[in-house]
């Protein structure tokens, strides 16, 4: 899986650089998530803009993602969702669930 | 007259590295329905999602990530529905027992447990049955 | 180790409007072969090409342009070589007895007579061949 | 089929907006030519821009085109061919019998 990792300021940004987020790869987006947690980063921003088709494994590594910031006391926002994925964000409830914005720059002023 | 329909039958790899592959298929499919109603390009979208999600429970539940094994799908479009096949080699399970709701409360939000709750929501109807040498899961979406 | 193999089976009615979808089907079939060597967009056109012009003689020539017959496209990826296969329901004819060069003659331009040029040109075989039912053209393209 | 016809001086531009010039849609292209030189007109191009497959059947709407053209002293120019298509004419050995243009405004410049 291609995922291009920024740092800025106190924040880790993830892009997936995939068309598909599904079960072939979301696994590497799962641990990567686990691992900048347990180094210790408070902040994580994925963003899915290049993002065209998610499915319930792709969903799955974020809320994995999700419960690993809850219990450290550190945070994980979603950005850059397209129609086709925010509706399975919607389908699923999970858009109550995540801290979603319309772009990188959004979610970073929010932390 | 006879009814036109489009029957499309596929073998592959017990590997999730094809599931882009029956995706693109379903969606090239789906946006060829000249009978659809609604939106083609949501159908299209829809299609792919519950194909994906059944080859998965297929891949990894049934056929236990064996990558030796192989995977079957089956789509027939008529004239007033779309009806997909999965068919896999595992022991079965009983559908009726996975929870129609959501994995989402706040004490245990869960990070699986949604394929069936996305493919129920998305067609008409999801069925799964023992065949010969294994079982099929169903899934039926009108055009009306 | 058993070979990674997909096949591909599809059945439509006998008429144009099909074209494009089995187009599009095959070129997502080859964008994703790993192991052919060339150019894989390329190949990807090659493959919409060749199974456009088997189709096209299926459903005129074979079929006679009759929307209620059905015609069959089976494509088969191994790991060494794509092979696709595509039935009709007519009484043949003698594909040896078709001019393999192309009819661009000054005196004689003609408007037809390039869909077999092409399929001879673009893979490393084809065959026609009497089957149960009708005839079956084969095209194989290894992938070294 | 979806086909643009321009006038321009005394030249008719023929535009295919198709992504595919196959069996399925060529017959009607052939027949728009042969009207056109039928009407009188004697200096027409073809413009393939937004094509992106073609077939023999596809070569064949041309060749009638260019047959008719032949026999009424008028000619048929083509214009903007997407590098797929180019290789058909060139496999059919037909980019020696065509006059092939890059752009539409070069095909007129030489009428
Ligand atoms: N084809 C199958 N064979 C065996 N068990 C299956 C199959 N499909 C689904 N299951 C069972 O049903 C459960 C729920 O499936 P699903 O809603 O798709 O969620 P998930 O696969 O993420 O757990 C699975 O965890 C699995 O135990
Ligand atoms: N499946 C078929 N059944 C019967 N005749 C065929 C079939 N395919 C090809 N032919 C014959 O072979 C000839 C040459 O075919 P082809 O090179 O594809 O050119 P075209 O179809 O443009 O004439 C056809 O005109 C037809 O007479």
């Amino acid at each position: 899986m291609n995922l291009k990792i920024e740092e800025s300021n106190q924040a880790v940004i993830v892009v997936v650089k995939e068309e598909r987020l599904d079960a072939h790869n979301s696994e590497t987006l799962k641990q990567e998530l686990s691992r900048l947690f347990a180094e210790g980063k408070t902040k994580v921003v994925v963003d899915l803009k290049d993002v065209r088709f998610i499915d319930s494994s792709g969903l799955g590594a974020l809320v994995s993602g999700f419960k690993n910031a809850s219990a450290r006391q550190s945070s994980l926002k979603i950005s850059s969702l397209q129609s086709q994925v925010k509706s399975m964000f919607e389908l699923t409830r999970l858009h109550r669930v995540f801290d979603i914005y319309t772009t990188i720059d959004e979610a970073l002023e929010t932390f | 007259m006879k009814q036109d329909k489009i029957e499309l039958h596929i073998k592959i790899p017990n590997q999730t590295k094809y599931l882009s592959l029956i995706g693109k298929i379903s969606e090239e499919l789906a946006v060829q329905l000249q009978n659809y109603s609604g939106d083609r390009e949501s159908l299209a979208n829809h299609v792919n999602v519950v194909l994906t999600e059944a080859l998965v429970n297929a891949i990894r539940h049934a056929n236990a990530d064996n990558p030796e094994e192989v995977v079957e799908v089956r789509i027939i479009v008529t004239e007033d529905e779309l009806v997909m096949q999965v068919f896999d080699h595992g022991k079965g399970f009983d559908m009726n027992g996975v929870s129609q709701s959501l994995p989402n409360n706040r004490e245990q939000l869960e990070d699986h447990g949604r394929g069936l709750f996305i493919m129920r929501s998305l067609m008409d109807s999801v069925d799964y049955y023992p065949v010969e040498g294994g079982n099929v899961l169903e899934m039926r979406k009108s055009f009306n």
